[in-house]
Order: structure tokens, then sequence, then C-alpha cells
């Protein structure tokens, strides 16, 4: 099918545009030439999308490109397909893509790299597409490592920072050792189902050809991958720092799309999920404390970047609870939902930091009200939605999964709420910070303060409604009964019966599930509230911060951590080797030399320049001969 | 062993006594002029032990060539260099009894190694071999192309002698003892 | 045959005309690109061995016998394409260099011949003949200490040579009447166990010592970091692949008796010098030694992988193989065009490039992700390739095989990242030459394209490496 | 024989031209002499299997002294044209006088007996022959104590050793009860088969052997050669170390291999032992060394270990192995003698620097030493190669312990052969003054470079002539 | 043939034993004595004693060939002396001395 194609190489198309003669081009038209080629996919995906409400089911569109590999029992074409999952994800990745690309051609104007940032841009969108849209699970990789190199590029946007590039770098690594884990899969697939197309393994591993040990090892090694992109402990640390990228990528990348890959990974193989309670477990409880721990560090970050990035991690850690209990479906509506309203306020968070000249410190703002309303507003949207206000996506969303949860595991259940809980306050703490009070930046930044222009203002206001309306895709049962689980109908032909055995609580339950939710909210309003508007208290410095304050701003010293037993031991282990190297194998070499070099010496000796002596040898010699050969 | 050797034939013994002894004095003495003296005593038993062994051709021969002119060749040259017992170098004890073991090893194991091999001999003695008619018969037949040679040799031989011996000048110089040793 | 002699006389001829020797030996390398593009044209994957060409030499039992199948075929791609990138490469060196032209397209000519012998002594002949041009070349234009080491790099491979050479000749013996070098004939020996493991021994040692595998890469590294980069090139480009297909089409098929006893041997010394050399590679400042230390890495996985003697391993070598000597090459280049204009190639004495010169921060960009093997470029599909069959030999060994594509990762960018990115530490950098411009972009296209499309080169080496593989494994079985 | 005949008496012709001191003209002659005699041997090579090669001299010459077979002709082809390329490049500038030349003519017939001997006699007189002269040779740089030192030397040893061989003859004759080779070959084997091990015998061949060792300088018999290689006269030095080793290898040859060839089992493992320890010593030694020409000459010392291999395989092969190897090592010898008197100029120092900057003093010249030093290493495509290859394939059969010895040998020597390059290419002070090379000098040189490649790349064109 | 001749009451091994001894007392004053002269007196000393050997198993065994090679080696052993004292004489017109032991100037 000719149009999954085009969706695919319009980014790539696009790419290659702004590469190479972007650079001759004005920014305007190099902009709006990338955009437009998003907006081609974000059309033609709505044409799929139509064209998959038709069916009932099964991979309806599917198209082979070439033949990859064919090598032994590794057999891969370049395949891509769409289903109702994939084209889910499609919309999103298009249309917040598209959304992106209209808010960066005003955002990175008059960057010297302008043309370069919509080429990684597009590049970007085609890898994210080639991921979702790959029918084997070695498209997805590549798609998978593609954003991870994207990423790097974008984390290293603006490269003659010399942090900013550590930071990229340590994104990629750190993306890479997950990719190692979903090598391991795909490995392990290889050699349990000889194929590595989705259908035949999912078919192989619905008709039980594969044991439990396998799919166990293999879900595994998928989860260690989805740890890497969608940094889950203990690999998240490299989300925080990618804040170094320009704003729009922390927002499409770092929020919207690509860090979702994993929450993908796993509905896409939620068959063998299934077929592996323990991996479930892992997920399960991995999600769960990396929510917490990531809200907890939010709590004290004053980066306005910094805490959106924490409560990334830990909305992915909910949406991994959510995986964790097999709720597909209310992960993915937390997905959509989450991808709206994180890319609202991350973009909010850019239009500020464009307000205030590149300021990102909240400490350093405050009382912007009133200098940018339409950020103002949307950002309050945003907030609102991620902490939980009743009929907000970020609400519905939540509450699907929380709700799920309690049915199987309360006490998890209660944890999350916790999580849900500190959400509420820090998220809140940002924005009240930043939004109230009085301003307290320098001079020259409020002479600089104003509202952003409509491209940036525009996308904001798009998807501050669609993180209003977000809820009506997944709307509970309470609510309507003719619309109701729209998505988890929709996506029933992909989960098929992984999510017929979970158990919905009883209507009551869930009201009063609801009504802890709403409280839960207004419990984090009103304490926030209390501290930031009412005592109008400012985040301390860090120098003064004691106990349990000091270890959530310092990050729990994870990457100090990390540093001391990874990259500190790899190094001096490095050393160790190099200092060896060139000792014991470049220089094995010349202790043989050196040895025969002092046997030459010897035999120098030994030819001292007598004749006699040598006539003594000689006579030895014979005797020598004599004797062996005659007595011996 | 003692018995063995006395019950020897007694010219044998007295020979080989005397070459011995000459031998010995030959090697150790260190005035080389009695060196050669005492070689050329050598020369002259071991020239008895070949009349003996009924080759009366060799034996004039050695005694001529040998003792006679090789010899004095080497008196000759003693004399002209002027080297006498003050002039030889002294040599270390160490050094004698090391020689000595090793050719006293080189005896032994020759000794060990040919003992009782007189049966892998052929043995078909014939008087009349070593006579100077006989000996020259085959000589000038069947041996000429070595005999030929030998002549070439010694052209050869008195090329190089002359070569070293003159002067650098060329002044053509006679040298007395590589005439000699070419007649 | 053309491969051959034409790259042979052209050094010839170059070697003495001193001011148009850059433009001989560019002929006459691409003269045998021709020659081999028309030979591509006509190959038949399927048709087994093509083009022999069979004369008796030495005597009735050595002859000078080529020809060409699909495992030759690839690599002769790879040397007839990098040798003219690598002769453009050099072309900033004028009148007084002609030697350096004259050598790299002799090399080229004695690559040829190693790729195409199908005679064990021919093969051994080109093999030493390979290595007297690099010897030259990085003893003439080298830098440092530069007699000693490429001595040194000389007597390590000779070393291992000389054992070869014993190995085939003992093999020559048991042919029947030691009457031919043949390789039919050669892999036809039956030899018992003991003198199968000491003829093993031997060639490996060759092999193991060209390619280098762990123990024996004493030399590698201030080889590569000494020899200018034309010699660099052509060393880890190229003559290292000598090393992996030597194992491939003479070690593998000829002794395949002591293949069980060696194999977990390569395979283990494969995949710890992997992380060895990695874990060196991240500490280096010099960036001739990274790559060396790379090289290093990425050739320990291609002969683990080769070893192991699957088709899934040996076809994922040979893709390997390919993109590596495209890659390192790339990087070599790259390299030494920063040198040029800096004078030196130290991590901590760059930086900033890529604000200079953005068509060549990507190009190099392009060949460090390359290195890499990131997906879309040439690494990638080989590394999977062999990353699977040693995971596949051992889950162990594969996950510990796998930790390579981390710290690659960390050891390329941070080379990159010192070298092009982060501030200007006064480092300038002149707009790229022409031949520059003509040469990276080959690589760069070749690194893409066959990122895209790796299946091409495999099909040309398939039917053969099954065929090889049948070779091996026939007479494992007789022998059990 | 004809060509022996024409060296004997044309040597007397020279030296006859030498009184008259018209050094140029004995040159010449002696120049047709030994083309003359080249051509004879190639007519006989050619015509050897169909006609008796002594012609009319047939009844003067006894079956049992001499015998001119396919091996010694080609043995002597050999000599002659390695004496060739001598002359033809240390002639000119060596102003050789007539009597040197005489005697050099005398020492290459001696050879020649030496290859074709049948009998022990004319095996001790081809010996003295090719000896004598060169105990003068060794000593003609009169005012040279070097040169005086290396004569006593060489002929104090060499003296000792002529008796060594003697006794050895005298057991065998013994033992035998013949000194013909033929008779020796069949009493010898006889006994083999009779199972007996005679003593006699036996000895007769450790002492024979170790004599013949000494002439080619193997272990533990070498130590004259690196001193008198170095004290002698360039081209005494290049003619020991190509016609001497020639005529030394093909009369090994001719007596262990085909006249002791059934008793192998006697005296392989002594001689294989010998070789390893050649091998091993010669290279070794040859590291440390500061002077090119001491280096050549343990180098030289580890050739004759490689070349022992040879008369300890089968007799075909071992014959043709050996005659590759020896054109090889004499073809890149002479050359590298050539260069290194060339550049030493008139003083006695033959350290390495003299080669300094010979890489951009002439093309040419840095061609022919790369060519020459490669081959003496064994590189492929020069003549070194097929040589050792020739060796190898002969030897690893029944010795493959000497052959892994050999190989480790030839590990060692690239140390020192590539030394030089280190200093004539690869090495920045190089100030070298012109050499004026005369046309015949580069004629020659042309002819063993071409010698050289042209076996190398081509072995088989020495054996077109089966 | 007479009985009383000396092959009948005398065996050859005996020759064998004497020549041996002479050749190893020659080889002794070779190693010990370092006047060259005298060097090449041992060695003629050890000559003869190979002589006395062939001649000893020429007359044994009635053939004349080992007459024959002594006649040979007497003519080259002349030759030998001759070359070898000029050699002598020349080096000590240089050195003034004829101590092998002092000619060590080339070695290592």
């Amino acid at each position: 099918m000719g149009m999954l194609f085009i969706i695919l190489l319009s980014p790539l198309i696009g790419f290659l545009f702004s590469g190479i003669i972007g650079k001759y081009l004005p920014e305007k038209i190099t902009g709006w030439i990338s955009s437009l080629s998003i907006l081609v996919s974000f059309v033609l995906s709505l044409q799929v999308f139509q064209g998959l409400s038709d069916t009932n089911g099964g991979p309806a569109f599917e198209a082979i490109g070439f033949t990859f590999l064919s090598v032994g029992d590794i057999f891969v074409d370049f395949a891509i397909q769409a289903d109702r999952l994939t084209s889910l994800m499609m919309l999103v990745i298009t249309g917040i893509g598209f959304l992106i690309h209209l808010y960066s051609i005003s955002y990175m104007h008059g960057d010297k790299g302008f043309y370069k940032f919509f080429a990684y841009l597009n590049l970007f969108v085609f890898n994210m597409l080639v991921l979702v849209m790959g029918s084997n699970f070695l498209m997805l990789f590549f798609g998978w490592e593609g954003v991870g190199l994207c990423s790097y590029l974008l984390i290293g946007f603006w490269y003659r920072n010399a942090e900013y590039g550590k930071a990229a770098r340590k994104a990629f690594i750190m993306n890479r050792i997950g990719d190692l884990g979903l090598l391991v899969g795909l490995f392990l697939v290889i050699s349990s189902c000889k194929s590595l197309n989705y259908s035949d393994v999912f078919a192989a591993a619905k008709s039980g050809g594969l044991s439990t040990e396998m799919v166990t090892a293999i879900c595994i090694s998928f989860f260690i991958g989805a740890m890497g992109k969608s940094a889950q402990i203990p690999l998240y640390t490299w989300l925080p720092d990618a804040m170094a990228g320009p704003t729009p990528v922390s927002a499409l990348i770092h929020a919207a799309t690509m860090v979702t890959a994993g929450v993908y990974l796993v509905v896409r193989c939620n068959v063998l999920f299934e077929m592996a309670p323990a991996a479930q477990q892992l997920i399960l409880w991995i999600g769960l404390s990396t929510s917490i721990l990531a809200a907890l560090i939010g709590l004290k970050q004053n980066d306005i970047k910094k805490v959106l990035a924490y409560s990334t991690v830990s909305q992915l850690g909910l949406m991994f609870i959510a995986l964790g209990v097999g709720a597909y479906s209310a992960a993915m509506f937390h997905l959509i939902t989450h991808a709206f309203f994180k890319a609202l306020l991350f973009l909010g968070s850019g239009s500020v930091i464009h307000g205030m000249g590149g300021e990102q410190d909240i400490r350093k703002m405050g009382g912007l009200k009133s200098y940018m309303p339409v950020t103002y507003y949307t950002f309050l949207i945003g907030t609102l939605a991620i902490s939980g206000m009743p009929l907000f996506s970020g609400f519905f969303s939540k509450d699907e999964i929380l709700a799920t949860v309690f049915t199987q595991q309360p006490i998890v259940w209660f944890l999350a709420v916790v999580s849900a809980l500190i959400t509420g306050v820090y998220m809140f703490r940002v924005f009240l910070v930043t939004f109230m009070g009085s301003f307290r930046g320098t001079e020259t930044q409020k002479q600089h303060l104003h509202e952003s222009p409509a491209l940036i203002t525009v996308p904001l206001i798009i998807l501050a409604i669609l993180s209003l309306v977000g809820g009506l895709l997944n709307l509970p049962e309470l609510f309507t009964h003719d619309h109701a689980q729209w998505l988890k109908h929709w996506l029933s032909p992909v989960l098929g019966n992984a999510q017929d055995d979970l158990h919905h609580p009883s209507h009551s339950t869930e009201w009063m599930l609801m009504g802890l939710a709403v409280s839960v909210f207004i419990a984090a309003f009103l304490y926030t509230r209390n501290k930031y508007i009412s005592h109008a208290s400012v985040p301390e410095e860090d120098a003064e911060m004691t106990g349990a304050a000091k270890w959530s701003a310092h990050k729990f010293f994870v990457d100090e951590l990390y540093d001391k037993v990874f990259v500190r031991s790899s190094e001096s282990l490095g050393s160790t080797m190099n200092k060896a190297d060139s000792g014991i194998f470049a220089g094995l070499m010349g202790w043989v030399s050196s040895g025969i070099s002092y046997m030459s010496g010897l035999f120098s000796k030994v030819q001292n320049g007598r004749i006699q002596y040598y006539l003594l040898y000689m006579v030895i010699g014979v005797i020598l001969m004599l004797v062996i050969n005659i007595f011996i | 062993m003692l018995l063995t050797i006395l019950g020897l034939p007694p010219a044998f013994l007295l020979l080989s006594f005397i070459t011995i002894l000459c031998a010995l004095y030959v090697v150790t003495n260190t005035n080389p002029v009695y060196s050669v003296l005492a070689l050329i005593l050598a020369f002259f038993s071991i020239s008895a032990h070949y009349v003996l062994l009924n080759a009366q051709f060799l034996a004039v021969v050695n005694l001529i060539v040998y003792a006679g002119a090789i010899m004095v060749l080497f008196l000759f040259v003693l004399m002209l260099l002027n080297l006498n017992k003050e002039s030889e170098p002294i040599v270390k004890m160490g050094w004698h009894i090391g020689a000595a073991v090793t050719a006293g090893l080189l005896l032994v194991t020759l000794a060990a190694a040919l003992h009782r091999s007189s049966e892998q001999i052929m043995r078909n003695p014939a008087e009349d071999i070593g006579l100077v008619k006989n000996l020259g018969k085959v000589l000038f037949t069947d041996y000429l192309v070595p005999f030929e040679l030998s002549g070439i040799l010694f052209l050869a031989a008195m090329v190089g002698a002359v070569l070293l011996g003159k002067k650098q000048t060329n002044n053509k110089e006679n040298n007395n003892y590589s005439e000699t040793s070419s007649q | 045959m053309e491969l051959i002699f034409i790259p042979i006389v052209a050094a010839f001829i170059a070697a003495w005309t001193g001011k148009w020797s850059r433009w001989i030996s560019l002929l006459g390398s691409i003269i045998s690109g021709v020659f081999l593009l028309y030979f591509f044209m006509h190959f038949n994957p399927d048709a087994g061995v093509q083009w022999q060409w069979n004369k008796p030499w030495f005597s009735s039992a050595i002859h000078f016998h080529s020809g060409i199948d699909g495992i030759s075929m690839v690599l002769l791609i790879l040397t007839n394409v990098l040798c003219p990138l690598i002769l453009l490469s050099a072309f900033h060196k004028k009148e007084d260099n002609a030697l350096l032209f004259a050598l790299i397209v002799g090399m080229q000519g004695a690559l040829n011949g190693v790729f195409v012998a199908r005679d064990g002594l021919m093969f051994y002949i080109f093999w030493e003949l390979a290595l007297i041009p690099v010897y030259f070349i990085a003893g003439l234009w080298g830098e440092g200490n530069r007699f000693k080491t490429t001595l040194r790099f000389f007597i390590y491979t000779f070393i291992g040579s000389l054992a070869m050479l014993a190995s085939l000749i003992y093999l020559f013996s048991k042919t029947p009447d030691s009457s031919s070098f043949s390789y039919e004939t050669l892999v036809a020996v039956q030899l018992n166990p003991n003198e199968a493991f000491w003829v093993g021994a031997g060639l490996l040692l060759a092999f193991a010592v060209k390619i280098p595998v762990m123990p024996f890469h004493g030399w590698q590294p201030a080889t590569y970091t000494e020899a200018p980069a034309v010699g660099s090139m052509l060393l880890s480009g190229i003559m290292l692949k000598m090393g992996l297909y030597g194992l491939l089409r003479w070690f593998m098929p000829l002794v395949p008796e002591s293949l069980p006893t060696f194999m977990p041997f390569i395979v283990g010394a494969g995949i710890i010098g992997i992380l060895y050399a990695a874990l060196i590679a991240i500490r280096q400042n010099d960036m001739k030694r990274i790559v060396a230390y790379s090289s290093l890495s990425h050739v320990g996985l291609i002969a683990a992988g080769i070893a192991v003697a699957g088709e899934t391993g040996v076809q994922g070598g040979i893709l390997q193989m390919f993109s590596h000597g495209v890659n390192a090459v790339g990087l070599f280049l790259a390299i030494d065009i920063i040198e040029r204009r800096n004078q030196t190639r130290f991590l901590h004495a760059l930086g900033g490039m890529a604000a200079q010169s953005r068509a060549f921060a990507v190009f190099f960009l392009v060949i460090v992700l390359g290195a890499t093997a990131v997906p879309f470029t040439n690494g990638f599909p080989g590394e999977l390739l062999l990353l699977k069959t040693v995971f596949s030999y051992h889950r162990v060994w594969g996950v510990m095989a796998g930790i390579t594509i981390i710290l690659c990762a960390v050891y390329m960018l941070r080379m990159y990242q010192f070298s092009m990115l982060g501030e200007s530490k006064g480092t300038v950098f002149n707009p790229l030459a022409w031949h520059e411009w003509v040469a990276l972009s080959g690589i760069v296209l070749l690194i893409v394209f066959f990122g895209l499309f790796p299946q091409l080169i495999m099909d040309i080496s398939a039917p053969a490496v099954k065929q090889l593989l049948i070779l091996i494994q026939n007479t494992k079985g007789v022998m059990s | 024989m004809t060509s022996l005949l024409i060296l004997f008496l044309g040597a007397i012709v020279v030296l006859y031209y030498g009184i008259n001191k018209s050094e140029g003209k004995s040159l010449l002659i002696t120049d047709i002499l030994l083309l003359a005699a080249l051509s004879s041997l190639v007519y006989d090579l050619l015509t050897v299997k169909t006609r008796n090669v002594l012609g009319w001299l047939t009844e003067y010459v006894p079956e049992n002294m001499l015998i001119w077979n396919f091996n010694s002709i080609a043995f002597s082809i050999v000599l002659v044209l390695a004496f060739l390329l001598v002359l033809g490049l240390f002639s000119r500038n060596n102003h050789i006088g007539a009597d040197l030349l005489g005697l050099m003519l005398f020492s290459v017939c001696g050879g020649m007996l030496m290859a074709s001997f049948s009998n022990l006699i004319m095996l001790f007189l081809g010996i003295e022959c090719l000896s004598i002269p060169l105990y003068v040779l060794a000593g003609s740089k009169k005012s040279d104590l070097a040169s005086n030192e290396s004569a006593v030397k060489y002929f104090l040893m060499g003296a000792f050793s002529t008796a060594i061989f003697l006794m050895g003859c005298a057991f065998l004759y013994g033992g035998t009860g013949s000194l013909e080779l033929e008779s020796i070959s069949r009493a010898t084997s006889m006994i083999t088969h009779l199972g007996i091990k005679s003593n006699l015998i036996f000895s007769g061949i450790i002492l024979l052997m170790a004599g013949m060792l000494f002439k080619i300088s193997a272990f533990p018999f070498h130590f004259w050669s690196p001193d008198v290689y170095d004290g002698s006269p360039n081209r005494t030095t290049v003619f020991m170390a190509t016609v001497v080793k020639i005529a030394a290898f093909a009369a090994f040859y001719r007596l262990f291999n085909e006249g002791l060839g059934d008793v192998k089992n006697w005296w392989g493992v002594t001689l294989a032992v010998s070789a390893g320890a050649t091998i091993l010593f010669g290279n070794i030694a040859a590291i440390r060394q500061s002077s090119f020409k001491r280096m050549l000459a343990y180098s030289s010392v580890a050739h004759a270990g490689y070349m022992l291999m040879a008369i300890l395989a089968l007799p075909q092969n071992g014959f043709w192995a050996l005659l590759v190897y020896l054109i090889a090592y004499t073809s890149s010898a002479v050359s590298v003698f050539y260069l290194l008197d060339r550049t030493s100029g008139e003083n006695s120092n033959f350290s390495f620097d003299n080669f300094n900057g010979l890489g951009k003093q002439s093309k040419w010249l840095s061609l022919i030493l790369i060519v020459s030093m490669f081959s003496m290493a064994g590189i492929p495509m020069t003549a070194g190669f097929a040589g050792k290859y020739g060796l190898f394939s002969s030897i690893i059969t029944s010795y493959p312990w000497l052959l892994y010895i050999a190989l480790i040998g030839s590990a060692i020597s690239i140390a020192y052969y590539f030394r030089v390059f280190k200093h004539a290419f690869f090495s920045e002070d190089g100030s070298m003054t012109a050499l004026k090379i005369g046309v015949m000098e580069w004629i020659f040189l042309a002819l063993s470079l071409t010698i050289t490649l042209l076996v190398g790349c081509w072995p088989a064109v020495i054996t077109l002539c089966k | 043939m007479n009985p009383d001749s000396v092959f009948n009451t005398l065996d050859i091994s005996h020759y064998i034993y004497l020549s041996s001894v002479l050749f190893c007392i020659g080889l002794f004053g070779v190693l010990t004595r370092r006047n060259a002269i005298v060097l090449l007196m041992c060695i003629e000393l050890m000559l003869n004693a190979v002589n006395l050997l062939f001649v000893a198993f020429s007359s044994y065994m009635g053939d004349s060939a080992g007459q024959l090679f002594v006649f040979f080696i007497m003519v080259v052993a002349a030759a030998e002396a001759a070359v070898g004292l000029a050699i002598i004489v020349m080096i000590y017109r240089n050195t003034r001395s004829t101590d092998v032991g002092l000619f060590d100037k080339l070695k290592g």
C-alpha cells in the first residue's frame, strides 16, 4: 500500500530537503516545508485511521519494501504495516509533531542551525514512524535506534556547549544499554520463532510454541529496552539531562513520542507479556518505583524543564504500572493524554523561557500571568490535566489506571495515589511559582518579557483544547454507555483477549476511587497554594536544604552513584588496560627481541677472536658428534 | 693391557715409543727450534713405520719431502724471524689442562669407537704395492688426473706465496722459502 | 589476471614517473576497478568459481590459479572501490611522493591477488607481497618511532606468515603424490587430529596476527598510529580483511578437523578482545589510537562470528568486513583531514570544528555512526548478524559481545564530541579540497547505501558461503 | 671437463700476462675464459644425457676420479656464473692484478673439482685447490692488519679442519676399503643391509662431515667465517660467500646425498641438529652487529644452515632446492656486497651508517638493495623465497622440527636485513656522495637483479633445462 | 709372505691406536701452542698421523689407493706449508709477532 510509504517518506524527504538545501533558503521556507511534510503524513495518517475504522481487526494495511536481510534463519523485509495501535501512534506522532514544527518555526527563529534543527526533527519523525509502523521487530529496532540517534543530535543541538554534548552522549549511551536488552530479545525471538515478523511471533506464542521461560526472558529483555527508551529505573537519569536540547525537542521527543516507545513496545507485545506474569510483576514494580522516585525528585527541582522532565519520568512510570497489571488500553490512553498535556506543558515552558530570554530557573520568574496570558492559561490547563483535575483528560486516564490497579494490587494502588499526590504538588508548585506572585528576575528580563507570537501560541491553544477534551477518547462507563471505552474497543483487535481477564471495579467502587482522586487533587492544590501563594515563599537555595529535601534536590545522588560505579570504574579499567596493553602486548615483542638481542650479545662474546678458542669449540663439537652418534 | 702391549713386535713397540715421545716433545717444548728438531725425529720414526709396513716409496718421500724440505723450511723461517724460547708466548696452566682434557677425550672417544674395528677391515696384505715401480705405475695411469692437479696446486701455492711474500712496491724480490717449497 | 597485473604494472610505471605518478596510479587503480565492474556485471553468484585462470607457475604443482567466487567478489569490490578512494585521499601529496602512489596501487594488485588466489602457494605469495608496500608506506611516510614500529609489524606478521607457509607445505606434502597446491586438493586432504591441530595452529597464527585477534595484536595500535593516513587506511580497511578472509577461505575448509578445538578460543579471544579494546579506546586521546582500538574491537567480533561457522555468522562476517573496511577508511580519512589542517589529532587540542565546516561535520558524523553501527548505516546489519551468531553460540558470550554496542558508542561519540563539537580551541578548518569531497562523499554514500541494502552483498556471497559451509561440515562428518 | 681444462690452462695464460703487467688484458682474457667455460658447460648440460661429456678426454680421465653428471654440471654452471658476477662487479674498482685473477681461477677450478669428484682424493685435492688460493686471497690486502689476521685465522683453522677431514677419509678408507665414492656407497649400503654398524665407517663419516661443515661454515665449525669474512678484502669475502659456498655445497651434496645417501639414518639427525643450530646461531648473532659486513657474514652462516636442509632432503628434491637457493643467495649477495663495497669507499668501516641516504641518491640502487635484501630474507617474488620454499617443502616430511627452527630463523632475520632500510631510506640525515657506477657494473647489477626477480617470479625457469 | 711380517704378528688396531694417539698429541699441541709456526707444525704432526693410518690400512688391505692418497697429502701439505709460512711471515712483518693469541682484533 503506497500510502503508508508516503507517510513514511514524507518526513524523510523533508529531512533531505532541509538538510541539503535548507541552508541556502530563508528560514520560513525551510520551516514551512518541513512542517508541511509532517502535515502530509498527518493527513494521510488520518486517512489510514479512517480506513481502519471500517474494518474490524487485523493489520489492515501492510506494505513490503524490499528484503533487508535474508541469511540463514533470518529473513527480514523492510516492511511496514498499520493496524489500529499503529494508527493511534501515527496520529500522535504526526499530529503533535506538526504542531511542534509550527511552534519551532518561531521558537528557533534566528538560530544558526535553523535548517539543521528542522532536518533533525523531520528525521526524528521519520524514525519514530518506522518504529511504530514496522511490521517486524527489526524495523522496530531500526526506528528505536534511529530515534535515539535523533535524540542525541537534538539534545546536543547547541554543540558548542560541552555540557550539552555530555548530556547528549549520556542519553545515547543509556539508550544503547537498553538497546542491548532489546537486541538480546530479538535474538531470543529469532532463535525461538525463526522469524521476526510480529504476526509470526505472536502466532507462535499463541499456539504455545514458546516455553514460559523463553517468553519471560524475551519479555524481560524487551522491557530492558523499554527501560532505556522510556526512562525507567535504573536507566532514567538521561531524560532530565536531555532537557539540554531546545524546548520543542523536549516536548516532542522527550515527552510526547519517543519516550513512550517503550510503552508502545510492551503494548505491541501484549501477547507475549500476558504469557509472562513474572515479567509483568517486574514491570509493575519498576514502574511504580520510578513513578514515586521521579515524583519525589520533581518536588525540589527549580529548573522548569527539569521538573517537567521528572514529571514525564513519573508519568511513564504510571503507564508502566498499567502495563504491569495488563491494562494496555489504559496505558495507551494515558500515553495519548500525556502526549497532549505534556507537550502542552513543555511548549508552554518553552514559551516562558522564550519570553524570559532563556532563563529556566523558576526562582527567577514569578508573576508571569500578566505578561503572558495565553501561555498562562494554556499552562494552567496543562497543569490541571496532569494533576488530575476532574473532567480534564489526565483525570480520566489516570483514573482508569488507578481503578484497574486497585482491583489487582491495592498496595500498588495506594502508592500510585501517593505518586499522583506528589505530582499534583510539584506541578502546582511550578505553576504557582512561575506565574503567580511578583516577578523576581532582573530588570532587563522584565523589559524583555512579552507574549509569544502566534506561531507559538496557536499550537499551545490547540494542545490545550486536546488536553481538555482528550478524556473523551476513553470515557469510563460511568458517564456514558454509548461511547464508553472507545479506545479500548478500538484497540481490541490488537489486544485480543489480553484485556478480557481484567476485572473492572464495580461502579460504586469506581465512584469512590474517583472521589478519592479528586480529593487528592484538591489536597495537593491546597497544600501548594498555601505554601507558595499564601506564604509567597520561594523555593530555597540548594545550600539551605537539609535531609530529605536535599536528597530530593540532588536527585537522590543517583547520577553520582552511576558516575562512581560505572563510568569511573570502566574508565579506570580502561586506563589499566591501556597501560597493560602497551606494557604486555606491545612489550611482548620487546621482551622477545631483547631476549634475542641478549643472546646475540652472548654469541658475540663467544666469538672472541681467538683462534684457539674456536679450535677448542670445534674439537668439542667433533667429540660430541662422535659420542652422541656412536655411544648413544 | 701391559702384557698385550709387551707382546707386540719389538720393532713396532720401539718405533711407536720413539714417535710418541718425539711428538710429545714437539708439543710441549717451549723452544720452537727444538720442536722442529723433535718433529724431524718423529718423521724419521714414522718413515721407519712405513718401511715396516712395506711402503718403501712413501718412507723415502716422507724423509725427503717432510723431514727434508718442509721441516727445513720451518726451521728456516724460525731462524729468519728469530723466534726462540724467549719469544715464545706463555700459556696459562688452566688452558693446558683444558686442552689436555679435550684431546684426551677425543682420544678416548676414538679409541673406544674403534675398539675391535680391525675385524671390519679386509685383510689382504701385499708386499709389493709400496714399491716405487708399482706405485708409479698406478700413479701415472689411474691417478694421472690428481697427479697433474697436484702440479697445478703447486703452481697456485707458488703464485700465492710470491704474492704474499713480495714487497708492496711490486719490487721483484726473491723469496727463497716459497721457491724452495715449490720444487 | 587483469586485476592483479594492471595495478602492479601501473605501480611500476608510476614509481618512475614522478609528477604524473598520482594520475597514473589512479588510472591503474580505476582500470582495475572497471575490469572488476565488468566481471561483476557478468557475475553469477550461483556458478561457483568464475573467470578461472590456471597456468603452471613455480612447478607443475604450483599453479597461478585465480578465480572469483562470491566471497572473493565482495572483497574484490571492497578493495577496488577503496583503493581509488585512498589514492584520492592522498592527492594533496604531489611530486616528491611518486612512490607513495605507486605503492598504494601496487598494494591493490597484491590484495586482489590474495582474494582471487585458488592455489595455496599463490595465496601465500600475494599475502606476503601485500605486506611490502604497506611496510614501506608506513616506514617512509610514517611518524614517531616508525622504523621500530614498522619492523615490529613486519616481523609479527611475517612470523604468522611463515607458520602458515609451514602448514600449507605440510598439507601439500599430504596431497596425493605431493602433486598440487590447488585449493580443491588441499581441501580434500584428510588429517589425523594431531596433524590437524598443528596445521590449524599454523594457519590460525597467520590469520590471528593479521586480523589481529586479541593476544596477537601487539603490533597493531602503534602501527596504525604511526603509519601515515593512507597506510592506516590500507591496513585497517583492506589488509586486515585478508586475515579474516584467510580464516574463512583457508583455515576453516582446510582443517575443519581442528575447528572444534579452536572455535572456543577464537570466539573467546575475539570477544575478550572486543571488550578489552573498547575499554582501552575509551581512554585514548589520540584519535588514530581510538580508531585503532576500535578496529581491534570490531574485527574481534567478526572473527568470532566467522569462527562459529554458521551461515549467519559467515555472511555477517563478510558483510561486516565490507562495512568495516569502508568505515575504517572513512575514519582514518577524516582524521587525516583534521590532522592536516591542525597539525594535531589529539582530542584535547581539538574542538569546535563543526562550526567551521558543516559539510565535513556531517560526513564525519555519518562515518562515526557507521562505525557505531547505528541502523541505516552499513555497520548495523553485519553487527546484528554477528551478534546473533555469537549469541546463539553461547548466550553469555553473546551478551558480552553485545556490550560492544554500548562501549563503541561511548568512544566514538566521545571522539566526535571532542574533535568536532564544543568550543573551538583555536583550530582552523580550511574548506575541503575537491579530492577530499570525492573521497568522503564516496564513503558516505557507501555507508548509507549498504546500510539500507545489505542484502545486495549477501546475495553475491550467499551461494559461495553455503558451498563453503558444506565443505566444512562434510569433512567434519567424515571425521566424526 | 673441457671447461675445467680451459680454466686451468687459462689461469696460466692469465698469469703469464700478469708478468707483463697488463691487467686490463688479463681481465679481458679471464672474462673470455669464463664465457668459454660457461658455454662449454651449458653445452655439456644440454647433452649430458646423450653423450659422454668427457669427449676425447675419456681415455685420460678414469671413471673413478671425476664424474660429470647433470648435477655437477649444473653446480659448475652456477659456480662459473657466480664468479662471472663477482668479477664483473668487483674487478674494475679493486684493481685486481693478474696474480689474483689467476688464483681465483685456480680456486674456481678447485670448486669445479669438488662438484664433480668421484674419489676422495679428488675431493681432497679440489678442496685444497679451492682453499690454498683463498688463504692467499684473504690476506691479499697485505698492509691491512685485518686482512692479515683473517688470512692467518683462515689458514690455521682451514689446515686443522683438513686434518680432521683427512682423518675421516682414513677411517672411511679403512672401513670400506676404497676411496671411490661408488665403492664407498656400495660398501656402506651393504653394511647397512647386513644390519651391522661399523664404527670405523661411522666415525669416518662424522669426521668427514666435520671437515665439510667447516667448509660451509656450519655450527659448531663456523667460527672462522665471521672473522674471516669481516677481515678479508671485499672481493675475497664475496668470493667466499658465493663461489666457495657453491663449491662446498656441491661437494657436500655429492658426498653425502649421492655417496652416503643410503646411510642417511646414520648422519641425518646430526646434520639436522647442526643445521638448526647454524640457522639459529647465524641469525641471532647477526642481530647485534653494527658492521654491515659482519652482519652479512653471520647471515651467510645462517644461509648455510638453510642450505644444509637440502642435504637432508630426498636427493632430487634436495638438488633442485639447493640449486635454486644457491642461485638466489649468490645473485643477491653479490649485489649487496657490491653496494657495501661502493658505499664504504676506501676506508674499511663497514657500518650500517654507510648506507644513509642511499634512497635519495639512486632509485635503481635502492631497488637493487631492496630486492636483494628481500631475497635474502625470503620474501616472495624474489629468488630467496623460491629457494626457501624448495628447502622447506623438501624437508617437511622428514624433519618438521627443523622446518620450524628455520621459520623462526627467517623471522629473526627480518630484524637485521631490514635494518639497512632504516639507514638507506627512513633516516633523515642522509648525505651520500654520488656513486659513479660504470656501464659494465650496471650490466652486471642488472643481471643479478634479473636473476633474483626471474627466479623469484618463475622458479620453473631453472628446471626448464631438465 | 714372510710369517714374521708385521701383517701377521700385529693387529691393525694397534696402528689405529698409534695414529689416534699421534693425532691427539698434535691436536693438543694445536690447542696449547700459541706460536703460529709451532701450531702449523702440530698440524703437520696430525697429518702425519693420518698418513700413518692410511699407509697401515693400505698395506694391510693390499690396496695402493691409500698410499697414493698419502702421497697427495704430502704434496698438499708442502704447498700448504709454503703458503702458510708466507702468511705468517707477512703478518710477522706487520705485527712483529707470531703469537696467535694476539690475533684477536676481528671478533664480536
